[in-house]
Order: structure tokens, then C-alpha cells, then sequence
């Protein structure tokens, strides 16, 4: 176990801000998604490698990344029932299109 | 030996994550995106593995790289053609994002390298499951009930959700 | 609860009447009782008031009630009035009373119509009865709002722009005035214990030089925004011209008088020595304002706007009566808000009926009237002739206590301003005139017009109820001046020991 | 005599009733009622002049009575208006005149405004028209005098204005309100400077000497003039304003758009000579401001002579009248301006004044009558639509040439008497005045007598239908009025009314007596020469005079000045710019805060954009910011 820590940090800083990239440039609503699935992971991977090279005694990093998984999934479907609702609207699922709320 | 197949497999494993990631997000077929995130999921879940977390890594899987990588895979399916392209990213918008990541990438990377953490390597590695099943079900200090009634609370609300909003009218 | 509160709560009690009233006819019931009993309730008032007089009472305020609202503020619900008071009050009943049926056939909506111009007149009862700042303030927001609907929803023309317009310079007044009545709050008294009762804030008299300076201008302009002062008066003409008969009457007649009210009452009774420092630029604002607004309505084509820029000439002869401190101006200064009150009220529903019938308000296309509806155009001449001050009526009364009043200052430029404003009665014989001329002599215009019929009951009543009451105050001044007199000499006693 | 106050209640009373219940009636029942009331009410007049005029003098005087006063409006502890009847004898004469000639023109009407729409509405205006008058002369203080000053205004507005149909005489009725309303803004400007420095508005104290304005004003001046000057002055724009005096004057000509018994009533007989009444009441005020009184000479005779001028070549019978009637009250006004003392020699143009008041309100009424009686009956007012009437109307005939003789001053008719006495005054004070005004009543002759001429002489016109003599009720009148004129000149005027109340006779100065008698009746030859039989030469005269014809013709275009100063200047270049101010700068200016307002908000509205993508990047952005300082901090 002799990874140094900041290589996993590293790595989920990578992953963390490819998906602010993707989040800020896609248009489609599923790659947006994707991309806020990939920071969501990023963060996950953070909590848990926090716990365990810092608190390696408790298990609070652990159980946060568990929930953050749950919360995810429960996320995503609705996000894709939105979606697909929204497609179901206007045939389309850019997020250009979505502009009906606005102002 | 155990100590240099452990850093060849982190060093794998990152990279997939970081190519991954990268191609996920920068990929004009969404299908393929979606592929791309199902490597880094399971590249995470490899990570957690390494790290004796097992439970983790096998819900990782099981959860996202085995469920929502699925939903997604669906309504990509449901909402577009296979094979379309999506439209070139306008280069301001890219410019910004580009900015917005590096950005925060340097920041990011600056104060994680300048910070002293002070690891303690893990001794016991495996964590076990009576362990983790006590704190999932128990309600003394660092015990989770709640948020895991909050959570299964939160799931059921998903579904109703769900299907109100997937319901056709 | 004394029963001034009924000014408030027949309103309340005529909403809720309104509320359950199930067609047009329990409407109209609903509101000519109600304005009725208004009516009743401000003469007996008047009545009251004058008995106690004469029994002796020379307290400032009479009828003296107090609940307490909100005590870690010290805000109190109090109620009192004065002579000034009580001639508004009545003057108010009488607007109402009239407005009422000159918007008897109201349409559409005139449940609504009549549920917001209640509402209006909660506000503007609950103002005149007020001797509390907090209390006043939220009356005189009251009877804002609803103008804002009632012009948008029932008025004619660019109705939209106006309602804006009026709702947001006066509101704009307001603020003004909202950071001003907090100030003279937290001034209000030396030793700590705040109030908003005006006249404790004028037993202690602390507010200090320094912030009067500030606060003064502050309340006056705040008020004066409602009165129409220059260049603050832009509202009124549009709003005037866009807003359906019996607001135009309750809003000039009434409403307008807020601002005068307030400026004497407020601004210049809390603080009467920023008064005698800074008069002089708001004497110049207001005598601005007589000749401008009278030179303005004589080239006016618009019968509405023609009365609007005359109401500012006269609102502006009202605040620079105020200004000039001494009692017989000062009195003269609320006669004629009680004249202008009535006359223009008088005006306004004449031009709504007229307009009513020809569907027109511009006097390029309409004349000879007098043939076609002899009984309003006999009205509208009396009213011109109110307007002008002729004697008898009660425009001149005012006018003539206004001049005489601050001719008694000799320094030159309280005389070049006293010419000045004295020539508005030249021109407002000529914008008078040209209007008579043009709507009610002459040819017929247009020949559609001969088919037209003359006011029926409720429209004479209306316009019976106001000439009567401008020919009381015109033939038999003398209690009303003196009623006013009494109450008026105290505020410029007050000022007049700053000089 | 307290009744007195019903000569004023009853003419209200009889308004209130005819305007408010006048459409109802019958127009007999109207007619009735109005001349009926007018009847008692000069009845009553009759008795108190007897009355006052009998009781005993005291120290020589007829004492000044109050029959009546109550306060009606008080402004400060000294100033308050009051209403009452103050009976001296010059109000008591007024009182007189204005009932006796009110009357008459009540009894005429009856039969000129037959069948006439709105016959009721014009009764009803002479009772309040009566009621002003009356209220006027018999005021106790200034101020009722203002009151009353307005309301005979506003009368004679809508008499003026009472063929409302007619756009001539809504813009006449206009014209004349606004003119004297100018003037009354002196007058009012005028009562405040006198009240204010007297501290009264009583006439009795101003009056009596107990306050002398000369003494309060002492030593304040303003532009070089004593304020006590500028007072009386301005006092006395009102008086010239309501009497037609130069430049004031362009509104009576106009106002003869009204019916005729109206010109006769209000703009010949009472109304116009308001201003001498005036300024007769203040005269012991005037008397102290001698610089005062000599811009009321210059004015006053200025003003006859230009009327003069003007009326001999005026075509319309009333216009003439008209600048007759301007002329004719120059003449009071110049008699007072020539006196310079309350006795002795100096006061006789005071007596003058008022007698020339008198006599000229009966002759001039009779000479509108008269015209109205032929206007009735030839349906013109131009003197072309004449000629020869005297054949078809006799007694209309005699009666308007014993009122010519009498204004052109040929014995023993009463405008001798009168004027003779003005001329005097004139004479006494300074021979440029006496001879000034011996031309203008020479002149006077002449344009009476080419008047009469033209109507009843010279060539006949055609008519539609003959030209009758006017009824019964029109023509009463009329020979009431000659038999008046005839005698009123032996009234011993100079026992009721002189300036110091002081009683004398009157004698006659033979000099210039018979000076303007030759005069006269050189005038009248001439006259007689040029218009008595149809021919050439007034065309001929005319034409030798081309210029002067056409500038008086055109009343040396005076109305033109008017009008370009009202229309091109007032309105086009004050009115309008201010109203396009109010709207383009003060407004905009209001509408230019709102606009900012919604602009910026329009502005900033796109950062808002609804792009969840822009948000973000903006939110990370600023976060990365935020970080970023704060590393920097560290």
C-alpha cells in the first residue's frame, strides 16, 4: 500500500474537471448527465481515499460515498425520466431548446 | 513484488480513468460516451478494491456500472439515432469551458500538492461486513439509520417520481 | 375605538356588503348607502366638532383615541382631529357621495370597481383621522395602491402607461417620505422614549436643526409629489386624463389634498424651523407651478388634461399659500383644497358624463353643447366659473384669503410671488373661457352629437351635490374660514416664533 | 331704511327663481315676474332717494348711512370683507339711475326679445345683472365692491354671450371678460396695496380721513412713484378696465354682439360707468395722489378723443353708440381727473362727474333703445340698411333726436347741463383740457348727427318688408327716457351730490356755455350739410382724408395689436412653449428615469439567459475566484 495519496487525487482532479468540461460544453442533455456522473465519481473516489489514508479507524467517508451512490442512481433515473420526457415534448433533448422558462 | 503489481494496477487503472474521462466527455457519439463512462466506473470500482474496500467496489459495480450505465445505454437509445454525431462544440463555449477546467485543475492541483496531508497507511485493510452492517443499521455516534431511512425514503420517492413523470398522459 | 374608526370601518362594512351583493342593483345599493352614511357620519362629525368648540374646548385635537399596535416600536393607533380635519373629512364624504353616482353604470366589473374604490376611501378617511405618523403612513399607501387598478383595469386611453406613471412617482413620493417620517422617529424625542404621535413629537419639538434640514425637504417634496408641486406634477395630467370618472374626482378632489395635508401637517407643524430656512426654494417650485400649470391648460386640446393642468395651477397655489406661514394664508391655503376638492370633482364627472355621451374628449370636436345638453353644460359653466373665482362661489373665497394672506409679507420677493400667483386669475379666466367658448358655445361640431340626450337623475344628483356644496362654501364663508382659522393658527404660531 | 335691503335681496331672489325654475314657466310669466320685480325694486329706490335726499343735513351734509352690514369673511384681525348697504349720495343717485334704467330696459325687452329662445335665461341675467349693480354701488367696503365688480363682469359675459350660437358673440363675451379680467387683476392688486398699508377695507375709515394712505406709505416709493400712487393706480386700471378707457377699451365695441337692451342696460347706462363710480368713491383718496389724477386726465382724454375720432366713421349704429359711450364716460373721467380739491372752485368736476353720469345714463340708454328699436324693425345693424326711417317710426324718430340733441349738448336738454359743467371743470383747472374737450364735443355733434341722419334722412333703402314702429312696451320706454332727458338738466344737481357734500348751486358759466353750444351747432351743420340729403360729399371728405379714414375706421387697428399680442405672443410663445416643456423636458425627463430603468434591466435580463451551461461556468468560475484569493491570502 505504498500508492502515494495524492496520486488518487490526482486522478479524481482529472476526472472531476473532465466533467466540468463536459458539463459547461455538451449540448445534449444525456452528456450532460454523463459528465455530472463523472464528477459525482470523481468525489466519490475522494471521500473514500480521504478515509482511508487519513481515518483509516472510521468508516464516515465510506458510508458517504455509499449514500452518494444511492442518491446518484435514484438521481439519474429521474433525471432520465425528465429527459426523456422532455424529448417526448419537443423531439429533441438539447439544452438549447430548453428555453421555455426563461426570464 | 505485491507492492509493484499494486502500483502497475493503480497506474492502469488511472489511466483508463483519465483517457476515459476525457473521451467521455469530448466524444460526439453519445453511445460511445456512455461506454466510456462505463470504463471509468468500473476503473473507480478497481480503484476501491485496491483500496480493501470491497463492499464498495462490488456496489459500484453492481449500482453503476451495472444500473445506471443501463438506464443510460436505454434512453440514448429511446432519444437518439445510433450513429448520429452531435453538433461541433461552438469554440467560445469551449474556450470557456477549457478555461473553467484547467482552471480549476491548477487550483485544484496547486493546493492538493502544496497541502500537507499526513497519512497513516491502513493496517487492517479488509473491512468487514458485521462492521459495516452495525453502522448501516445501529443509531449510536457514527451509526447511520437515518440517513439510510432518509435514503431508502428518498429511493421510494424516486420511483413515484419516476413514474409520474414517465407516464403518459 | 372612538367613533372616528367609523370612517374606517364603514368602508370595511361596505366591502364585505359588496362582497355578498349578487347583482347590479344590490351593488349600487351597497355603495349609495354606504357613501350615504359616510356622508351622514362626516357631518355629525362636523357637528360634534363645532359643539365642543363653542363649549370651550380649545384643545388642539379634538375626539382623542389610542390603542396601542406595536409597543417595543411605541406605534400607536390614534385618531383625532382638528378643524382641518373635520372640513376634510367632509369635503371627502362629498367627493364620495357624488363619485358614487356619477360611476353608477360602472362597467365591467363593478363589484371590483367598487371593492377598490373603497378600498381608496378607507385610505384617505383613515389619513385625515390619523394623528399618528405610522397610522397616516399606512393609510396614504392605502389609498395609493388601488389607483394603480383602478386606472389600469377601468380607465380609458394609455391607460397602462398612465397607471404606471402615477403609481411609481408616487410611490417614488413615498419613499421619500417613508425615510423623512422615520427620521423625525428617531428624532422625536430627547429623553429616548420614541413616538409617532404628532403631537407629542410637537410637545418635544427635538428634533435638532440639522437633521430638519434634511428631513424637511425629505417630507415636503413627499407630500408635494401628491400635490402636484412642479416639477413633480407630471402624473397628473396623464393619470387624470386616463382614469375613469369617479377616480379622476376622488383622486383630484381628494386625493391630491393628501399631499397639502400632509406638507402642513408633517412637514411643517414637525418641523417648523426648517420650514422658515427653506420655504424660499419651494415657494419658487409652487409659484412656478400656479402660472405654469395655468399657461400649460390654455393650449391643451383635451378636456382631462385642460382640468389636470388647471388642478396643478391650483394645487400649486395651495402649497404656496402654505408656504407663506401666516394663518391667513395658511387658511386660505386649505379653503381652497376644499374648493379645488369639490370643483374639480365637479369638472371631472361633468367631462365623464360628457365624454360619456360623445365618446370624445377633444374640444376641437365637439361645440355647441348647450343646445344638445343643457343641464351639464350649465354645470360645466358653473364650474368654470368656480374655477375662475367668481364670487359667490367658492374658488374666489380661497383665492381671496390665499392673496390677501400673503400680501401681509412686504420683502420683495414674497411680493413678486404673490404678483406672480395672482395673475393665474387672469389666466385662468382665459383657458376657462376658451373651454366654454369652444365645448358648450358655438356651432354643433359634429352632427351626430344633436341625437345625444341630457343627464338623467343620477348624474344630476352627483352634480347637484357638488355645485350645491361650492356655492355654500362661496356664499357663506365665514364659519368654514374660521373653523380652519382656528385650527391653522396654532401650525403658524408655531412657525411664525422661528423668525 | 332698512327695507333698502330688499332692493338688493329681491333681484337675487328673482335670478335663483328664473334660472333655476325659469324653463318651466311660460315666457309671459318669466317676462311678468322679472319686470314686475324690477318694478317694486325701483319703486323702492324712488323711496329711498326721497327719503335720504329729505332728511335733514348734518353740519351741511347728508350724513353716510349703513342700513345694514354683517360681516361675511375675515382674513386677519383688521382685514375682513362685510356686506352691507352704505347710503350716501352718490350710491343713493346710482341706486336711481341703475333701477330707473334697469327698468325700462326690463319693460322694452319685453317686447324686443319676444319669442326669442332662452327668453327666460335672459331675464334671469338681468336680475343678476340688476343684483351686481346694485350690490356695487351700494357697497360698504372695497372688497364687496371687488366682489360685486366681478359678478356685474360675469353678467355681462353671458349677456354678451347670450346668442351663444353665435361664434361673434361668444368670442365678444370672452373678450370682454378677459380684458376687464386683466384690469380687475390691477384692481385686486390694488385693494391688497391699499389694505395693507390702511389696514381696512372699509370705505367709510378709507373715506372719512381716519387713515390717510398718504401717511401709512410715507417715504416708500417703488421705480421713483409713491406707493400710495401706485395703489390708486392700479386701483384704477380696474375702474378703467370695466369703463372702456384707452387701451382697455376694445372690448365694448365687441360686446354690442349682445342683444341691444343689453348694450343699453350694462355697456351704456351702469356697468361702464363703474369706473367713474369708483374712482368718485375713493376720490378722497385721489385727491392726495394729484399724479394719479392727472394720468386719469391724459387717459380720460386721450380716450374721448380717439372714441371721437373713431365713431365718426363707424358704420354700424351700435358700433357708434358704442365709441359714443367711451367718449362720453372719458368725459366723467376727465371731470374727475380735473378736480384737485374736495371744495371750493377746484371740486366741480366731482358735481360734474356725476351729474354728466346721470344725465348720460338716460340720454345713451334712450340712444340704444332707440337703435334697438330700429335694428328690431329693420333687422340690420348697418347704417346702409337705413335711410328715411323717420316716415315708418315717429316716435323712435323724436325720441333718438331729443337723446342726440341732448349728447350734443344744445340746450335745454339734459347733456348740456352735464357737459357745459365738465367743460367748466376743465376750463378751471387748465385751458388745454377746455379746449380739448370743446373739440371732442364738437366732435360728438358731428358723429351723433350723421348717425341720426343716416338712419331717419338720406336715401332709403330697400327693405324686405316696410319698417314698422315698434310695440307698445318698446316705445314707453323710450318716451319715458326723452321725457327724462328732457328735464333732468334743471335737477339742482349741485345740492345732492358734490365732492365735499357740501350743497351749492349750479351757474351756469355763459362763456364757455355758449363757446360749446356754437361748437355744437356747427357741428350739427356741418353734419346736417354733409348726411341730410343723399350725395357725394362725405365720400369726397372721406377720400380727402384717406389715411385717417382708414386707420379710424379700422379703430387704428388696435384689436390687431391685441390679437397678435394674445395669439402670436401669450400663446404662440409662451403658452405653447410651456406646454411643449411640460411635455418634452419635465416629462421626458420622468419618462427618460423609467426608460433607464428598463434598459438597464434589459441589460442585465440576457445574463439571466436560462442556460443552465453559462450558469455553471459562470458559478465555477467565480468559485475558481473566490479560491483563488483566498490562496492568494494565505
Amino acid at each position: 500500500m505504498e500508492i502515494p495519496m495524492i496520486y488518487y487525487v490526482v486522478v479524481s482532479t482529472v476526472m472531476f474537471f473532465a466533467g466540468v468540461y463536459g458539463f459547461v460544453t455538451r449540448k445534449n442533455l444525456l452528456a450532460i448527465l454523463i459528465s455530472l456522473e463523472l464528477m459525482l465519481n470523481a468525489v466519490d473516489i475522494n471521500f473514500v481515499v480521504f478515509n482511508r489514508y487519513l481515518f483509516p479507524q472510521q468508516l464516515e467517508g465510506f458510508f458517504f460515498t455509499l449514500f452518494a451512490v444511492a442518491i446518484a442512481a435514484a438521481e439519474t433515473a429521474i433525471a432520465i425520466a425528465i429527459i426523456i420526457n422532455i424529448y417526448r415534448n419537443i423531439r429533441n433533448i438539447k439544452v438549447d431548446d430548453l428555453d421555455k422558462m426563461k426570464y | 513484488m505485491e507492492q509493484i503489481a499494486n502500483h502497475i494496477i493503480f497506474f492502469l487503472l488511472s489511466a483508463v480513468i483519465v483517457v476515459c474521462s476525457i473521451m467521455a466527455v469530448t466524444s460526439r457519439r453519445i453511445l460511445r460516451a456512455a461506454t466510456y463512462l462505463l470504463f471509468v466506473l468500473f476503473a473507480t470500482a478497481g480503484f476501491y478494491f485496491q483500496l480493501d474496500y470491497h463492499f464498495l467496489g462490488a456496489v459500484q459495480i453492481t449500482i453503476y456500472a451495472g444500473g445506471i450505465v443501463v438506464l443510460f445505454v436505454f434512453a440514448i437509445l429511446l432519444t437518439s439515432k445510433l450513429g448520429e454525431k452531435s453538433d461541433r462544440i461552438s469554440s467560445t463555449k469551449r474556450a470557456w469551458g477549457l478555461a473553467a477546467a484547467l482552471l480549476g485543475a491548477l487550483i485544484c492541483g496547486y493546493t492538493l500538492c502544496t497541502h500537507d496531508f499526513f497519512p497513516q497507511f491502513a493496517a487492517d485493510g479488509e473491512v468487514d461486513m458485521k462492521t459495516l452492517g452495525h453502522a448501516l443499521m445501529g443509531m449510536d455516534k457514527y451509526q447511520y439509520l437515518l440517513p439510510f431511512e432518509a435514503v431508502s425514503i428518498l429511493l421510494l420517492a424516486c420511483i413515484i417520481g419516476g413514474i409520474m413523470i414517465a407516464r403518459k398522459r | 375605538m372612538n367613533f372616528l374608526s367609523l370612517f374606517v370601518l364603514i368602508p370595511l362594512l361596505m366591502m364585505g356588503g359588496l362582497a355578498l351583493a349578487r347583482n347590479m342593483k344590490q351593488i349600487r345599493a351597497v355603495a349609495a348607502v354606504g357613501s350615504s352614511l359616510q356622508l351622514l357620519l362626516a357631518a355629525v362629525v362636523m357637528v360634534l366638532f363645532l359643539q365642543e368648540r363653542a363649549a370651550g374646548n380649545t384643545a388642539e385635537m379634538l375626539f382623542i383615541a389610542d390603542t396601542v399596535w406595536y409597543a417595543p416600536l411605541n406605534i400607536h393607533y390614534t385618531v383625532g382631529i382638528d378643524g382641518v380635519s373635520a372640513a376634510m373629512l367632509l369635503l371627502s364624504a362629498i367627493v364620495v357621495f357624488a363619485g358614487v353616482f356619477a360611476s353608477w353604470k360602472i362597467d365591467p366589473l363593478p363589484r371590483e370597481f367598487f371593492l377598490w374604490l373603497i378600498l381608496l376611501l378607507i385610505g384617505v378617511f383613515g389619513f385625515f383621522i390619523s394623528i399618528n405618523l405610522f397610522t397616516m403612513f399606512m393609510f396614504y399607501e392605502i389609498a395609493l395602491i388601488p389607483m394603480y387598478l383602478l386606472i389600469g383595469v377601468w380607465g380609458s386611453g394609455n391607460k397602462t402607461y398612465s397607471a404606471m406613471k402615477l403609481t411609481l412617482m408616487l410611490m417614488g413620493g413615498s419613499a421619500l417620505l417613508l425615510i423623512g417620517i422615520l427620521g423625525i422617529y428617531f428624532h422625536s424625542a430627547a429623553d429616548g422614549n420614541l413616538t409617532m404621535n404628532i403631537l407629542e413629537i410637537a410637545r418635544n419639538n427635538a428634533i435638532p436643526h440639522e437633521a430638519q434640514y434634511y428631513l424637511f425637504p425629505l417630507t415636503f417634496v413627499g407630500f408635494g409629489v401628491l400635490g402636484a408641486m412642479f416639477p413633480f406634477h407630471t402624473w397628473s395630467p396623464d393619470g387624470h386624463a386616463s382614469a375613469p370618472t369617479a377616480v379622476s374626482m376622488l383622486h383630484a378632489g381628494v386625493l391630491m389634498k393628501l399631499g397639502g395635508y400632509g406638507c402642513f401637517r408633517v412637514a411643517m407643524f414637525l418641523m417648523p424651523w426648517a420650514a422658515t430656512q427653506l420655504s424660499w426654494i419651494f415657494l419658487i417650485l409652487t409659484g412656478i407651478s400656479v402660472v405654469y400649470g395655468a399657461f400649460s391648460a390654455c393650449v391643451q386640446k383635451d378636456l382631462k388634461y385642460i382640468n389636470a393642468y388647471s388642478s396643478v395651477s391650483h394645487c400649486g397655489l395651495v402649497l404656496f399659500a402654505l408656504l407663506m406661514w401666516n394663518t391667513t394664508a395658511m387658511t386660505g391655503a386649505v379653503l381652497q383644497m376644499l374648493s379645488h376638492g369639490l370643483m374639480t370633482a365637479l369638472f371631472f364627472a361633468l367631462i365623464g358624463m360628457i365624454y360619456g355621451r360623445t365618446h370624445t374628449r377633444d374640444i376641437r370636436e365637439m361645440g355647441g353643447l348647450m343646445k344638445i345638453m343643457p343641464f351639464l353644460s350649465v354645470c360645466y359653466v358653473i364650474a368654470g366659473l368656480a374655477s375662475l373665482g367668481l364670487p359667490g362661489l367658492s374658488g374666489f373665497v380661497a383665492e381671496m384669503t390665499v392673496f390677501v394672506g400673503s400680501f401681509q409679507w412686504s420683502d420683495t420677493f414674497h411680493r413678486v410671488f404673490t404678483i406672480i400667483a395672482c395673475t393665474s386669475i387672469v389666466i385662468t379666466a382665459v383657458y376657462i373661457l376658451r373651454v366654454v367658448g369652444k365645448l358648450l358655445y358655438g356651432a354643433v361640431q359634429d352632427e351626430h352629437h344633436r341625437s345625444l340626450t341630457d343627464a338623467v337623475w343620477f348624474e344630476r344628483l352627483s352634480a347637484i351635490t357638488l355645485i350645491v356644496a361650492v356655492a355654500a362654501i362661496g356664499m357663506a364663508p365665514g364659519w368654514i374660514s374660521r373653523l380652519i382659522g382656528d385650527s391653522m393658527s396654532v401650525i403658524s404660531e408655531r412657525i411664525l416664533q422661528y423668525i | 331704511m332698512e327695507y333698502s335691503l330688499i332692493i338688493l335681496l329681491l333681484p337675487m331672489l328673482l335670478f335663483f327663481v328664473l334660472g333655476i325654475g325659469g324653463h318651466k314657466m311660460s315666457h309671459r310669466t318669466a317676462g311678468l315676474l322679472g319686470t314686475g320685480g324690477l318694478f317694486v325694486i325701483t319703486a323702492l329706490s324712488y323711496a329711498v332717494a326721497a327719503q335720504y335726499f329729505t332728511q335733514p343735513r348734518v353740519e351741511g351734509i347728508y350724513p353716510t348711512l349703513i342700513p345694514f352690514h354683517i360681516e361675511w369673511l375675515r382674513f386677519t384681525e383688521w382685514l375682513h370683507i362685510d356686506l352691507g348697504i352704505l347710503l350716501d349720495p352718490i350710491s343713493v343717485m346710482m341706486l336711481v339711475v341703475i333701477t330707473t334704467v334697469s327698468c325700462m330696459v326690463h319693460l322694452y325687452s319685453f317686447g324686443y326679445m319676444h319669442g326669442e329662445m332662452g327668453f327666460q335665461r335672459y331675464y334671469a341675467f338681468l336680475s343678476l345683472f340688476t343684483f351686481s349693480m346694485l350690490g356695487l354701488v351700494v357697497a360698504t367696503n372695497i372688497f364687496q365692491m371687488y366682489i360685486f365688480w366681478e359678478l356685474v363682469g360675469v353678467s355681462s359675459y353671458l349677456l354678451i354671450g347670450f346668442y351663444y350660437t353665435k361664434p361673434a358673440a361668444v368670442s365678444a363675451s370672452k373678450k370682454a371678460f378677459i380684458v376687464t379680467r386683466f384690469a380687475d387683476l390691477g384692481f385686486l392688486l390694488g385693494i391688497l396695496l391699499l389694505s395693507y398699508y390702511t389696514k381696512t377695507f372699509d370705505f367709510a375709515v378709507l373715506t372719512s380721513g381716519e387713515v390717510s394712505l398718504a401717511a401709512t406709505t410715507a417715504g416708500k416709493t417703488f421705480l421713483g412713484i409713491s406707493v400710495a400712487s401706485w395703489a390708486m393706480a392700479l386701483v384704477f386700471m380696474g375702474g378703467a378696465g370695466k369703463s372702456a378707457m384707452f387701451p382697455l377699451h376694445i372690448w365694448l365695441p365687441d360686446a354690442m354682439e349682445g342683444p341691444t337692451p343689453v348694450s343699453a342696460l350694462i355697456h351704456a347706462a351702469t356697468m361702464v360707468v363703474a369706473g367713474v363710480y369708483l374712482v368718485a368713491r375713493l376720490f378722497p383718496i385721489y385727491v392726495t395722489t394729484p399724479e394719479v389724477l392727472t394720468m386719469i386726465t391724459v387717459i380720460g382724454a386721450v380716450t374721448a378723443l380717439y372714441a371721437a375720432v373713431v365713431a365718426c366713421v363707424q358704420t354700424d349704429i351700435k358700433r357708434v353708440l358704442a365709441f359714443s359711450t367711451i367718449s362720453q364716460i372719458a368725459f366723467m373721467m376727465v371731470a374727475l381727473g380735473v378736480t384737485t380739491e374736495m371744495q371750493g372752485h377746484g371740486a366741480l368736476g366731482y358735481m360734474a362727474s356725476m351729474f354728466h353720469l346721470f344725465t348720460h345714463a338716460m340720454f345713451k340708454a334712450l340712444l340704444f333703445l332707440g337703435a334697438g328699436a330700429i335694428i328690431h324693425s329693420v333687422h340690420s345693424n348697418e347704417m346702409s340698411a337705413m335711410g328715411g326711417l323717420r316716415k315708418y317710426m315717429p316716435f323712435t324718430h323724436i325720441t333718438f333726436l331729443i337723446a342726440c340733441l341732448a349728447i350734443s349738448g344744445i340746450p335745454p336738454f339734459s347733456g348740456f347741463f352735464s357737459k357745459d359743467e365738465i367743460l367748466a371743470a376743465a376750463f378751471e383747472k387748465s385751458a388745454f383740457w377746455g379746449i380739448w374737450l370743446s373739440l371732442v364735443a364738437g366732435l360728438t355733434a358731428f358723429y351723433m348727427f350723421r348717425l341720426y341722419y343716416n338712419i331717419f334722412w338720406g336715401e332709403e333703402a330697400h327693405h324686405e318688408h316696410t319698417p314698422h314702429e315698434a310695440p307698445k312696451t318698446m316705445t314707453i320706454p323710450l318716451m319715458f327716457l326723452a321725457a327724462v332727458t328732457c328735464v333732468a338738466g334743471f335737477i339742482p344737481f349741485g345740492h345732492f351730490v358734490t365732492a365735499g357734500g357740501y350743497s351749492y348751486d349750479i351757474h351756469l358759466d355763459w362763456t364757455v356755455a355758449s363757446v360749446s353750444i356754437v361748437i355744437a351747432l356747427a357741428a350739427i351743420v356741418l353734419a346736417t350739410w354733409l348726411y341730410m340729403r343723399p350725395n357725394d360729399k362725405p365720400a369726397r371728405m372721406a377720400d380727402s382724408m384717406r389715411r385717417l379714414h382708414t386707420w379710424a375706421y379700422h379703430r387704428f387697428y388696435l384689436d390687431e395689436v391685441y390679437m397678435f399680442v394674445t395669439h402670436k405672443i401669450i400663446f404662440r410663445r409662451i403658452c405653447e412653449p410651456i406646454a411643449w416643456f411640460d411635455r418634452h423636458v419635465v416629462d421626458a425627463t420622468m419618462n427618460l428615469m423609467a426608460a433607464l430603468t428598463q434598459s438597464a434591466s434589459y441589460r442585465i435580463r440576457t445574463l439571466q439567459s436560462g442556460r443552465l451551461q453559462a450558469y455553471a461556468t459562470v458559478f465555477l468560475l467565480g468559485a475558481l475566484f473566490i479560491a483563488f484569493v483566498l490562496l492568494c491570502v494565505w
